[in-house]
C-alpha cells in the first residue's frame, strides 16, 4: 500500500544521503554540488507527494520554481567553480582551506 | 486595480527597471564611465526610497492573489533596506577596488530580493525572494574573481547556502503538506499548527533563517565571505541581507507561525545565545580585521536573535533596534576600513592599522567611535542597542541570558579595543599613506560615524520608530 | 542650566581642540587652560549661588530625553555631589597646566581628552537619572583609556586594557541593576528608585550589582589590582585625574545609589563591607610598604585611603542598637571629606612624582635620593604632601580619617583600632619613600644636575598645598556645604533600613 | 585683653617661622634671626604677663576661637584654655625656646640650612604652644602631632646623613603608635560624652566612668580606664616611656639645640602635661594610675641604667632625660601632678642647660661627640664647665638646687603612695637616684676632668651666643625652685587646673617653707644616695678607671644587655619593621600579584583566551566541517522537537 | 499492488543511485548515478501523477544541468585529482549524523504522525487529467508574480555566470564586428609617396 509516509520516508532517506554525502567525501566540489541536487530531489519529492495527496496543484507549481531556481543555482555554482579552478588549479575539497582562523 | 497593484510595488518595479537600464547601458554604450553608472544606481535607489515613502500611504492590502502584502511593516523595512543600500553604495564608491560594475548590478538584484522578502506573503514568493538575495550574494562574494580567497569563499558560501536553502525548502514542503497551502495568511489561520509535523517543519525552516542571519551553528560562511570578498561586497552582505532575514523571520515565524512561538523561540534563543558566546570568543583570536568584524557580526546577530526570541512587541522592537544600529555600525566600520585601504592592500590585518592616528587622525577618530559603539559604550548607538535588548530580556525574566550576553560583550570589548590599541597606541615606520583628499567615500564614512554619535545622543527616533513598526505589525496581523 | 554649561563647555572645547589643534599646539594649550579655568570660574559662581542650608537638589534641570523609557536629561546637585564637582573643576585646570612640561606627541589630543573627560566627570556627578548617570559613567572610560594608552609608560597597553575591562565588567552589572530597578518602578529617576519596595533577595542582588561597579572604581580589595597598573603606566595628568576624581565616583556611587536604594542590604552586608575596607586599609597598607615604584606606592596608598571611604559609608550599620543619625552623619561626613582630601593629596603626590619623572625618567625609588639637595622648594612641598598623605592634623588628610575613626569607635572599638593602624602604616610607607627619595645623599648621577621646579610646576603644587592646608585647618566651610544633604541621606537610609 | 595676648603669644612664633621659611633665603641671616627671635620674645613676654595675671587673679580663660568642624550637634572647635597649668607651661616653653633661638645663632652659624632651622624651631614653638593652650582634645591632638612633625623634620635636619633620616623616621613612626593610642582614647571619650572640650568632658567624667566598653560580646572594661590607658599610650610615645622610648636616644642625630628644646625641655614633657591635663579623668581610675606609675618607674630606672654605658655625650644626656621623664610620669601615677609638673619645669631648665653645654663642648671640639675622646676640658671651657656643673648638680638633686626640690618632692610623693605598684616604683626611683648621680658625674668627670686629650689643645670657649644661654639657663636651674616650690607643689597654684588630692595632706604635711624642705630632706635617704652615686662615679672614673676595663665586665650578660639597650631596637627593627615589610612583600607578591592578578584577573583572561583558541578550531576552513556543523545543528533541533514533545503535547 | 512493486523497485534504485553519487570515486560515475537518480525520480513522480514535472525533470535536469556538470567535469579534467579522494576523517560522525537525521525524520513520520498517516495514494485524481494545462494556467494567473521573479533570478544567474567566467584571452584572435563596421577607409588606407629607388 502506497501511503504518503512511504514517499516521505523515501524523501527523508534521500535527504539524509545527500547531507551525509556533502560531509563524508573529500573529493572534489562537484560531487558536493551533486549532493545538493540530491537534497533538492528529496524536497521536490515531498512537494509532489503532498501535492498529490492533498490534490492541490500549488505544490507542483512550487516544484516547478524550485527546478528553475536550482538550474540557475547550478549555473552560478558551476561558474564559481570554474573561477575557482582558474585561480587555484584544483577543486579538491581538502585543499579548500585558505580561509580559516 | 492594476494600477493600484503596480502602484503598490513601485519600489520593486523601480529597482527592476534600474537593473534593466543598467544592463542595457552597460552593454550598449561602449565607454560609459563608472561615475555615470554609480550616479544612475544612486538615482534609482533614491527614487525607490522616495516611492517607498509614498507607498506608506497605501492602505494594507494583499495583492497578486495574496502572494504579496503591502503593509506598513514591509514598507518600513523596505525603506530601511533602501537607505542601507544607498549608504552601502556611497560607502563603496571608492571603487578602485571594484573595477567592474557588475557588483553594483548584482547588489541591485540583492536589494530587489530583500524588497521582495519584505512583502512576500506566500511561501513561494518568500522562497524566490530569498533565492534572489542568496544567489546575488554568491555573485557578490565571488565578484573578485581573480582572487583565490574570493572564489574559495564564494564556493564555500555557495555550498553551504545550497544546503541551507535545501533544508529551508524541506521545512516549507512539510508546512505545505500539513496545511495544504502556500499562503502565509492561510497558514496562520490553519488550525493544524503546533502538531509534531509542524515542529519538524519549523526546525528545518529555523535552520534556513538562522543561516541567513549568519548565526551559530550556521555561521561558517560569514567569516570566510567577509574575508574573501572585497570590501564592497563585505559591506553589503554584512548589512542589507540582514534586513531581509529579519523580514523573513518576522513574516514566517512571528506572523504566520505565531501560535508556535513557544517552540521556535527556543530554537532562536539557543542559536542567539550560542552566537553571542561563540562569535565573540572566536573574534578574540582574529588578527584579520574583516574576519574579526565577521565574528563580531555573529555576536551582534546573537543579540538580535536573543531579543527576538522574547516574542512580544518589546522584544521584537528591541531586536529590530539592535539590528538597525548594528547595520549602521557595520557600514561605518567597513566604510572606514575601505577608505584607508588601497588596491594593493585589500586585506586589512590588524597590524596594518598601526599609527593610523598619526597618518589619518580623523579616520582613526571615527573608527574609534565605531569600535566603542560596537563595544557598547555610551553615548554611541551600540550602547543603546545593547541596553534596549538587555532591558527587554530583564523585563521578560530572562535575567541570566542578559548576564551571559553582557559578560560576553565585556569579553568582546577586548578585541574592539585592540583595534583602538593598534590605531592609537602603536607606532610604525610604514604608516598607511595619506592620500589627503576628502572624497565622497570618506565623507560618507565620516557621516555615518558621526551618526553613531548623534543618534547616540538622541536615540529616540530609532527607538520609537521600531517600536511603532513592530507594534503595528503585531496588532494588525 | 549652569550644570549644562559645566558639562558641555569642556566637551565642546575639547572637540574643537581635537579638530583644529594639530597644527596649533600652543593655541590649543591656551584654549584648554582657558576653557577649563572658565569652567572652574563657573563652578565658583555656582558655589556662590548654592544655598547650603536648603535640602534637596539645586540647579535642577529636567528635559525629556528618551520618552519611551521615561528617561530624562535630569541634572542637579546637592551637598554630596557638588563638592565633588568643585574638586573636578579645580583639578582639571591644574592637570592641564602641567601637561605641557613634558614633551608629548599629539598634545592637542591629550588636552582634548582631558577636557572631554572633565565634562563627562561633571556629568557623572550631576546626573540624577540613572540612565544618564550610566551614560556618563561609561563614556568616561573612553578618554581615560586613550590617555593611558597613548601617553602612558612602557606597559601601557596592558594597563589600559586592564583598566578598561575591569571597570567595564564592573559597570555592566550596574546596568542590569538599573534596568531591573526601572522595570520595578517604571522610571529611571534615581529618586524614584529610593521609594521602591524590594524584597530582601532583590535588595541584596541589586546591592551586589551596584557594589561590583563601585568597588572596582573605588577600588576595594580584591578588585583593586587594575589601579596600580593604571597609575604606574598613566601619564602624570592621567594619574592625577584617576586618583583625584575617578576613584571618587565609586564612593559617590555608594552614597548616591547603594545606600538609599538598598538600605537593608547595605545594613545586612555591612560586615562584609567593613571587613573589606579594613583589609584595604591594613593589607594594602602593608603591600604599599614593600613597593619600589613611587607611583605604585601612592597607588596602593590610594586604595588604603579609599578604604576609609567605604568604612565610613558602612560602619554605622554594624550595630543596630548603637547606630544613630549622629554616627552616620559623622561617618559619612568623614567619607566625603576623605574623598575630597584624597583627591587633592594624591593628585598632588602624583604631580610631584611627575615632576621628578620629567627630570630623571625613572619612578624607581632606588634611583633617587637626595632630591632635597637639588630641589629644595620641591622637596618641601613633597614632604608636605607626604605628611598630608600620612594624615597629619592640620592637613586635609587628617580630617576625613579622624571622623571615620571617631565614628567607628562609637560603633566598635576594634574596628577603630584596626582602621587607626593606618596612622602608623600610612606614615611608615609614605615617609619611608620620602626618606629614600627626598632625603639622603645623592646616589644617582642624574640627580646631580636636575633643576628645581619651575614656576609653572610650582604654582599648581602651591595651590594644592594651600587647599590641603586650608581644608585641614578650617574644614567647616566644606562641611557646611555638605551637611544638610548628608543629614538627609542619613535620614533616608535610616528610614529605609528601619533603624 | 588676656585672650588677645594669648593669641598673639601663640601666633607670633608661627609668623616668625613662616617669614623665615619663605623669605629667609633671600633676606639673609640677620633677617631670620630678627623675625624669629622677635616672635619668640613677644611670645615669652606675653606668656610672662599672662602667667603673672593669672597668678594674681587666678582667672581662667576658656574661649573657642573658631569652629573647626560642625556636624549637626557635634562640633569641633579650636580654642584656648589659659589657666595656671597652661601659663606655667607657656613660660617654660617660650623661655627655653628663646634661649635655644639665641644659642642657635652661634651653633648653626655656618650651616647652609640656617633659615630653615630657625623656621623649624619657631614653628615648633608654635606647635608646642598650641598643644598646651588647647581647650579641647582635638586641638591637643593637632599640637601633639605638629610637634611630632617638627621633631621629625628637626631630627632629620641634616637630611643627607643616613643615620639622621633613619632616626627621624623611627621617631615619627614610634610616635605615631602612641598617637594612635591617643586618638583612640580621645575617640572613646568622644563616643561617650559627644564632646571634645575639656570642661565638657571633665564635667561628664562620672558618666565615662560608669560606661562599660565592649571589647568582645562578653568582655567589657571600664571605658574610663580604657580611655585613660589609651591616652597615656599617647603620652608614652611622646614622653618616650618604655617600651616606646627607643626613638629618643636616636633623635640625638639632630642638631644639639633641638635636643635641648624638643627632646629635653618641651616636647617630651608633653606627655606629662597631658597626664596633668587629664587628671580629672585619671583620678577616677586607679588601674590607669597604677599602669602609669609602673611604666614611669620602669622607665626611670631602666633607661637610667642604659645611660651608664653610653659613650656619646648627647646620648648620655638623652638617657638621663628618659629617666627623668620616667620620674615625672611615675609621680603623675601617684596623683602627684603638681610635683610632676614642678619637676618638669626645673628639668626643662637644667636639662636644656646640660644639652646646650654638651653642645658647647661639641662645637668646641669641632663636632666630636664621643666622651672617650674628651677629658680635661675644665680649663679650656670654663663657662661651660661651671654651667655643666650646675646642671649636673641640679640633675642629681643636690640640695639647694632646683632639681633637688622637685625630685625630692616627687620621690616623697611616690613613697607615700599606696596604689598597686607603688612599692616597686619607690624602690625604682630610689635606685634611680643613685644611677642618675652615677652617670651624670661619669659624664662630667670624663669630659671635664682627667687628662686632656692631645687632639684638643686648641679648643676655645664658645662664642657669646652660646655661652649666654648657658648662663641664663644656669640661673633658674639653681634658684627657680626656691620661690616656686611652695605654691606649685604644696600650695594651691594648680588647683584650678588639676584635679589631685591635696598634696599637703598626703606627703607635704611637714612642709613649711623651701628652706624647711631643704632641712627636712637631710633626714631622708635620697640625698645620701645621690652623694653616694657621685662618690662612686668619682672612684670609677677618676680614681680607678681600670675597674671598668676588666674584660669579664665587658663580656658579661648584663653589659651586653645594656649595650644592646635591652634589645628593644632589635625587636622593633628586626621583628616589627622587618616583618611588616616581609608580610607586605608576601601579601603583594602572593596575594596581589600571584592570586588576584595572575590567577584571577589575568588567569581569567588567559582561560578565556584558551577557550577561544579551542573554539576557533571549529573554523577549520574545511567545508565539510562547516557542513557537519550545520547538520549537527539541524539534528539537535530535530532532537529537541522529539524531546520537547512530551512537554508540549 | 503493481504500483507498490514499481514504487519499491524504483525507490531501491533511487537510493542505490543516490549512494552511488556520494560513494563513487570518479566524478563521472557520480554524475551518471545522479542522472540515474533523476530518471528514477521522474518515474516515481509519474506515479504521483505529476507528469509535466517528471518530463521537465528529465529534460531540464538530465538534458541540461547534468550535461553542464559533465561538461565542467570534462573541462576541468577533474579525474586527475582522483588520488586525493577518499573519505574525510569525520566521515563516521557524518554517517552517524545522517542516520540520526534520517531516523529522526522517519520516526517522526511513522510513529508519532497523526496528520500524515492513513493517507493512501489516490488514483484518477483531478490533477492528472490535464496536468500541463492546469499547471500552465496556475503559473500565468495566480503565480504571475513568482514567474516574474523567477525571470529575474534567471537573469541574475546569467549575469553572475558571465561575469565570473567570461574573460578576454589575450592571445586569441577574435572578430569584433563593431570595429569592423566602424572601420573608416580614410584611416585604414594611407597614401604615401614612394620615391623611386635607385636614384
Amino acid at each position: 500500500m502506497l501511503t504518503l509516509q512511504s514517499y516521505l520516508t523515501l524523501s527523508a532517506i534521500i535527504f539524509s544521503i545527500g547531507i551525509t554525502g556533502i560531509v563524508i567525501n573529500r573529493k572534489n566540489i562537484i560531487i558536493v554540488m551533486m549532493c545538493t541536487e540530491l537534497l533538492l530531489i528529496s524536497v521536490n519529492f515531498n512537494f509532489i507527494a503532498f501535492s498529490h495527496f492533498l490534490q492541490d496543484l500549488s505544490g507542483q507549481v512550487f516544484v516547478f520554481f524550485i527546478l528553475t531556481v536550482a538550474a540557475a543555482e547550478a549555473a552560478i555554482g558551476l561558474a564559481i567553480l570554474v573561477a575557482l579552478y582558474r585561480n587555484k588549479k584544483s577543486i579538491s575539497v581538502g585543499e579548500l582551506n585558505k580561509l580559516r582562523n | 486595480m492594476t494600477f493600484h497593484i503596480i502602484g503598490s510595488i513601485l519600489p520593486e518595479v523601480t529597482i527592476a527597471i534600474a537593473i534593466c537600464v543598467v544592463i542595457l547601458v552597460n552593454s550598449l554604450i561602449r565607454s560609459v564611465s563608472a561615475a555615470f553608472i554609480h550616479s544612475m544606481i544612486l538615482f534609482f535607489l533614491s527614487v525607490a526610497l522616495f516611492l517607498s515613502f509614498v507607498s506608506l500611504e497605501i492602505p494594507n492590502s494583499n495583492i497578486f492573489n495574496g502572494h504579496y502584502v503591502i503593509d506598513s511593516f514591509g514598507t518600513n523595512l523596505k525603506i530601511i533596506a533602501l537607505i542601507a543600500s544607498i549608504l552601502v553604495h556611497l560607502a563603496s564608491l571608492k571603487s578602485k577596488n571594484n573595477i567592474k560594475n557588475e557588483i553594483f548590478l548584482i547588489q541591485l538584484f540583492a536589494t530587489l530580493g530583500v524588497l521582495i522578502l519584505c512583502s512576500a506573503h506566500n511561501l513561494l514568493t518568500v522562497y524566490l525572494g530569498l533565492e534572489t538575495l542568496t544567489l546575488s550574494m554568491y555573485g557578490m562574494v565571488a565578484s573578485n574573481r581573480n582572487s583565490i580567497e574570493a572564489t574559495e569563499s564564494a564556493m564555500k558560501f555557495f555550498i553551504l547556502g545550497a544546503i541551507a536553502s535545501a533544508i529551508f525548502l524541506y521545512g516549507l514542503s512539510i508546512v505545505y503538506g500539513v496545511t495544504g497551502t502556500l499562503s502565509l495568511e492561510l497558514i496562520k489561520e490553519s488550525n493544524l499548527l503546533d502538531g509534531l509535523e509542524m515542529r519538524i517543519a519549523v526546525a528545518f525552516i529555523a535552520c534556513g533563517v538562522i543561516f541567513k542571519f549568519g548565526a551559530f551553528p550556521f555561521h561558517s560562511w560569514v567569516p570566510d565571505s567577509y574575508q574573501g570578498s572585497n570590501t564592497t561586497a563585505a559591506i553589503y552582505i554584512s548589512s542589507v541581507p540582514k534586513i531581509g532575514a529579519f523580514a523573513l523571520i518576522s513574516r514566517l515565524f512571528l506572523d504566520s507561525l505565531n501560535v508556535m512561538s513557544e517552540f521556535w523561540s527556543i530554537l532562536i534563543l539557543s542559536a542567539g545565545l550560542l552566537s553571542i558566546i561563540i562569535g565573540n570568543l572566536i573574534a578574540l583570536m582574529q588578527i584579520n580585521l574583516r574576519r574579526m568584524l565577521a565574528y563580531s557580526a555573529i555576536g551582534h546577530i546573537g543579540f538580535v536573535l536573543l531579543s527576538f526570541s522574547i516574542v512580544n512587541d518589546g522584544g521584537i522592537s528591541a531586536s529590530m533596534t539592535y539590528l538597525l544600529m548594528y547595520i549602521l555600525m557595520t557600514i561605518s566600520a567597513f566604510a572606514l576600513i575601505e577608505s584607508i585601504s588601497s588596491e594593493d592592500h585589500q586585506h586589512i590585518e590588524l597590524s596594518d592599522l598601526k599609527g593610523l592616528n598619526n597618518s589619518h587622525p580623523l579616520i582613526a577618530f571615527m573608527l574609534l567611535f565605531c569600535m566603542f559603539s560596537m563595544v557598547g559604550i555610551p553615548p554611541f548607538i551600540g550602547f543603546y542597542a545593547k541596553w534596549i535588548v538587555l532591558s527587554e530580556l530583564v523585563n521578560n525574566g530572562m535575567l541570566w541570558f542578559a548576564i551571559v550576553g553582557i559578560i560576553m560583550s565585556v569579553i568582546a570589548a577586548y578585541y574592539y579595543l585592540r583595534v583602538v590599541w593598534f590605531m592609537y597606541f602603536e607606532k610604525t615606520d610604514q604608516p598607511i599613506e595619506n592620500k589627503g583628499m576628502m572624497n565622497t567615500h570618506s565623507i560618507t564614512s565620516i557621516f555615518v560615524s558621526v551618526m553613531l554619535l548623534l543618534i547616540g545622543l538622541y536615540p529616540n527616533p530609532i527607538i520609537d520608530y521600531t517600536r511603532i513598526i513592530i507594534s503595528s505589525f503585531l496588532l494588525i496581523d | 542650566m549652569i550644570l549644562d554649561l559645566m558639562i558641555w563647555a569642556p566637551i565642546i572645547s575639547g572637540l574643537i581642540i581635537l579638530m583644529i589643534g594639530k597644527n596649533y599646539g600652543s593655541l590649543s594649550y591656551s584654549l584648554s587652560i582657558f576653557s577649563s579655568s572658565l569652567v572652574f570660574v563657573i563652578s565658583l559662581y555656582a558655589l556662590s549661588m548654592y544655598d547650603s542650608s536648603q535640602t534637596g537638589i539645586q540647579f535642577e534641570l529636567i528635559t525629556s530625553w528618551i520618552e519611551r523609557f521615561d528617561i530624562n536629561y535630569h541634572l542637579g546637585v546637592d551637598g554630596i555631589s557638588f563638592p565633588l564637582i568643585l574638586l573636578t573643576t579645580f583639578i582639571t585646570p591644574i592637570v592641564l597646566l602641567t601637561s605641557r612640561t613634558s614633551e608629548k606627541s599629539n598634545l592637542h589630543q591629550y588636552l582634548a581628552s582631558f577636557l572631554i573627560l572633565e565634562g563627562l566627570m561633571i556629568g557623572v556627578f550631576s546626573a540624577l537619572d540613572a540612565f544618564l548617570f550610566y551614560v556618563f559613567w561609561e563614556a568616561m572610560l573612553i578618554p581615560m583609556f586613550i590617555i593611558i594608552g597613548i601617553w602612558g609608560g612602557k606597559n601601557r597597553v596592558y594597563a589600559t586594557i586592564k583598566f578598561f575591562l575591569y571597570t567595564f565588567l564592573g559597570s555592566v552589572f550596574m546596568l542590569i541593576a538599573i534596568i531591573y530597578l526601572y522595570i520595578q518602578t517604571g522610571s529611571y529617576s534615581i529618586f524614584d528608585f529610593y521609594n521602591i519596595d524590594l524584597s530582601r533577595t532583590e535588595q541584596i542582588l541589586i546591592f551586589l550589582a551596584f557594589l561590583f561597579a563601585f568597588a572596582v572604581k573605588i577600588p576595594m580589595w580584591p578588585v583593586h589590582t587594575w589601579l596600580p597598573d593604571a597609575h604606574v603606566e598613566a601619564p602624570t595628568g592621567g594619574s592625577v585625574i584617576l586618583a583625584a576624581i575617578l576613584l571618587k565616583m565609586g564612593g559617590y556611587g555608594l552614597l548616591r545609589f547603594s545606600l538609599p536604594i538598598t538600605p537593608n542590604a547595605s545594613s545586612e552586608l555591612s560586615m562584609v563591607m567593613v571587613v573589606l575596607s579594613l583589609i584595604a586599609i591594613i593589607y594594602i597598607g602593608m603591600v604599599a610598604l614593600s613597593q619600589t615604584d613611587m607611583k605604585k606606592l601612592i597607588a596602593y596608598s590610594s586604595v588604603a585611603h579609599m578604604g576609609f571611604v567605604t568604612l565610613g559609608t558602612f560602619v554605622v550599620f554594624l550595630d543596630h542598637e548603637i547606630a544613630s543619625l549622629e554616627i552616620m552623619n559623622l561617618a559619612i561626613s568623614g567619607a566625603m571629606i576623605q574623598m575630597i582630601s584624597h583627591g587633592l593629596i594624591s593628585g598632588a603626590l602624583f604631580l610631584c612624582i611627575g615632576v621628578m619623572y620629567d627630570r630623571v625618567h625613572s619612578r624607581e625609588i632606588d634611583d633617587y635620593g637626595g632630591v632635597a639637595l637639588m630641589m629644595p622648594r620641591f622637596a618641601g612641598l613633597m614632604v608636605f604632601f607626604a605628611l598630608a598623605n600620612a594624615a597629619l592634623p592640620g592637613t586635609s588628610g587628617f580630617v576625613g580619617e579622624v571622623l571615620v575613626i571617631l565614628a567607628s569607635l562609637k560603633v566598635n572599638f576594634w574596628i577603630a583600632l584596626l582602621s587607626g593602624t593606618t596612622l602608623v602604616i600610612g606614615a611608615a610607607y609614605t615617609l619611608w619613600m620620602i626618606k629614600r627619595v627626598i632625603f639622603g645623599d645623592v646616589t644617582n648621577e642624574k640627580i646631580n644636575d636636575i633643576q628645581d621646579v619651575s614656576a609653572i610646576e610650582l604654582i599648581p603644587l602651591m595651590i594644592l598645598a594651600i587647599m590641603v592646608l586650608a581644608m585641614g585647618v578650617y574644614p567647616e566651610p566644606l562641611m557646611n556645604l555638605m551637611y544638610v544633604s548628608i543629614n538627609d541621606l542619613s535620614k533616608l537610609v535610616f528610614l529605609g533600613a528601619g533603624i | 585683653m588676656m585672650l588677645e595676648y594669648s593669641l598673639i603669644a601663640l601666633l607670633s612664633p608661627l609668623f616668625g617661622g613662616i617669614m623665615a621659611a619663605f623669605l629667609g633665603k633671600s633676606f639673609g641671616k640677620n633677617f631670620v634671626n630678627f623675625v624669629t627671635i622677635i616672635g619668640v620674645s613677644i611670645s615669652f613676654v606675653l606668656s610672662c604677663i599672662i602667667a603673672l595675671e593669672i597668678l594674681e587673679s587666678s582667672a581662667v580663660i576658656n574661649q573657642n576661637i573658631y569652629t573647626w568642624l560642625n556636624i549637626g550637634d557635634q562640633s569641633f572647635h579650636i580654642g584656648l584654655l589659659i589657666d595656671n597649668l597652661t601659663a606655667s607651661m607657656m613660660v617654660v616653653v617660650t623661655f627655653v625656646s628663646l634661649m635655644v633661638h639665641v644659642y642657635t645663632i652661634g651653633y648653626m652659624y655656618d650651616d647652609p640650612g640656617y633659615h630653615r632651622f630657625f623656621s623649624y624651631i619657631s614653628l615648633f614653638t608654635f606647635s608646642m604652644l598650641s598643644l598646651v593652650m588647647s581647650n579641647n582634645f582635638l586641638q591637643l591632638f593637632f599640637g601633639w602631632e605638629a610637634v611630632g612633625v617638627m621633631s621629625y623634620l628637626l631630627i632629620g635636619f641634616w637630611y643627607t646623613k643616613e643615620s639622621a633620616i633613619k632616626a627621624n623616621l623611627k621617631a615619627f613612626i614610634v610616635n605615631r603608635v602612641g598617637d594612635l593610642s591617643l586618638i583612640l582614647g580621645i575617640g572613646i571619650i568622644f563616643s561617650i560624652t559627644g564632646s571634645l572640650d575639656y570642661y565638657a568632658v571633665f564635667s561628664n567624667s562620672q558618666e565615662i566612668a560608669q560606661t562599660e566598653l565592649l571589647l568582645t560580646s562578653t568582655l567589657t572594661v571600664s571605658a574610663l580606664t580604657a580611655a585613660c590607658i589609651l591616652l597615656f599610650g599617647g603620652a608614652m610615645g611622646k614622653s618616650a616611656q618604655m617600651p616606646l622610648h627607643v626613638w629618643l636616644p636616636d633623635s640625638m642625630e639632630g642638631p644639639t639645640p633641638i635636643s635641648a628644646l624638643i627632646h629635653a625641655a618641651t616636647m617630651v614633657t608633653a606627655g606629662v602635661f597631658l597626664l596633668a591635663r587629664m587628671s580629672p579623668l585619671f583620678e577616677l581610675s586607679t588601674t590607669a594610675l597604677s599602669f602609669v606609675l609602673i611604666i614611669g618607674a620602669t622607665t626611670a630606672l631602666f633607661t637610667g641604667i642604659l645611660g651608664l654605658i653610653q659613650n656619646d655625650i648627647k646620648r648620655v644626656v638623652a638617657y638621663s632625660t628618659l629617666s627623668q621623664l620616667g620620674y615625672m610620669v611615675a609621680a603623675a601615677g601617684v596623683s602627684a601632678y603638681s610635683a610632676s609638673l614642678f619637676h618638669l619645669m626645673t628639668h626643662a631648665f637644667f636639662k636644656a642647660l646640660l644639652f646646650l653645654a654638651a653642645g658647647s663642648v661639641i662645637v668646641a671640639l669641632h663636632h666630636e661627640q664621643d666622651i672617650r675622646k674628651m677629658g680635661g676640658l675644665k680649663n679650656k671651657l670654663p663657662i661651660t664647665y661651671v654651667t655643666s656643673l650646675i646642671g649636673s648638680l641640679a640633675l642629681i638633686g643636690f640640695p639647694g638646687f632646683s632639681g633637688f626640690f622637685s625630685k625630692d618632692a616627687l620621690i616623697e610623693a611616690i613613697g607615700h603612695a599606696d596604689i598597686i605598684g607603688s612599692g616597686f616604683a619607690y624602690a625604682s626611683v630610689l635606685i634611680g637616684v643613685f644611677i642618675t648621680a652615677l652617670y651624670t658625674f661619669r659624664l662630667f668627670f670624663t669630659v671635664f676632668h682627667g687628662a686632656l686629650d692631645e687632639h684638643h689643645h686648641d679648643v676655645k670657649e664658645s662664642p657669646l651666643s652660646i655661652t649666654l644661654p648657658l648662663v641664663l639657663l644656669a640661673i633658674p636651674s639653681v634658684i627657680i625652685a626656691w620661690p616656686t616650690v611652695g605654691p606649685m607643689v604644696f600650695g594651691s597654684y594648680f588647683t584650678t587646673a588639676i584635679s589631685q588630692p591635696d598634696a599637703y595632706q598626703i606627703f607635704g604635711y611637714e612642709f613649711t617653707s623651701a628652706y624647711g624642705f631643704l632641712i627636712h630632706a637631710f633626714s631622708s635617704p635620697v640625698i645620701y644616695i645621690a652623694l653616694f652615686g657621685v662618690a662612686t662615679a668619682y672612684i670609677l672614673y677618676i680614681q680607678k678607671p681600670s675597674i671598668l676595663h676588666d674584660e669579664t665586665y665587658k663580656s658579661s650578660f648584663i653589659y651586653r644587655l645594656l649595650d644592646n639597650k635591652y634589645y628593644f631596637d632589635d625587636l622593633y627593627e628586626n621583628v616589627f619593621a622587618k616583618q611588616a615589610r616581609n608580610i607586605g612583600d608576601l601579601l603583594w607578591k602572593v596575594g596581589d600579584i600571584k592570586t588576584i592578578d595572575n590567577f584571577i584577573v589575568n588567569g581569567t583572561a588567559y582561560r578565556i583566551g584558551n577557550i577561544a583558541n579551542r573554539i576557533k578550531g571549529i573554523q577549520t576552513g574545511y567545508i565539510y566541517h562547516y557542513a557537519l556543523m550545520m547538520i549537527l545543528g539541524l539534528a539537535i533541533f530535530l532532537a529537541w522537537t522529539i524531546l520537547d514533545l512530551g512537554g508540549a503535547s | 499492488m503493481l504500483l507498490e512493486v514499481i514504487f519499491y523497485a524504483f525507490a531501491s534504485v533511487l537510493i542505490c543511485a543516490s549512494l552511488g553519487v556520494i560513494l563513487f570515486k570518479n566524478p563521472v560515475y557520480s554524475a551518471v548515478s545522479l542522472i540515474l537518480a533523476f530518471i528514477t525520480t521522474g518515474l516515481l513522480w509519474l506515479l504521483l501523477e505529476a507528469e509535466f514535472l517528471a518530463i521537465v525533470l528529465v529534460l531540464v535536469y538530465v538534458g541540461a544541468v547534468m550535461v553542464l556538470f559533465l561538461f565542467v567535469i570534462m573541462m576541468l579534467n577533474i579525474h586527475a585529482e582522483e588520488e586525493r579522494s577518499g573519505f574525510t576523517n569525520i566521515a563516521p560522525i557524518a554517517i552517524f549524523l545522517g542516520l540520526v537525521v534520517a531516523a529522526e525524520l522517519i520516526a517522526l513520520y511513522w510513529i508519532q504522525s497523526d496528520q500524515f498517516s492513513g493517507l493512501e495514494s489516490i488514483s484518477n485524481s483531478a490533477l492528472s487529467v490535464d496536468n500541463t494545462l492546469l499547471l500552465g494556467t496556475e503559473l500565468f494567473t495566480k503565480y504571475i508574480l513568482s514567474f516574474e521573479i523567477a525571470g529575474f533570478i534567471l537573469l541574475l544567474a546569467i549575469i553572475v555566470s558571465i561575469s565570473l567566467t567570461l574573460r578576454a584571452r589575450k592571445n586569441v584572435k577574435k572578430q569584433v564586428a563593431r570595429d569592423q563596421i566602424s572601420a573608416d577607409p580614410k584611416q585604414r588606407l594611407r597614401m604615401v609617396d614612394i620615391k623611386r629607388g635607385l636614384d
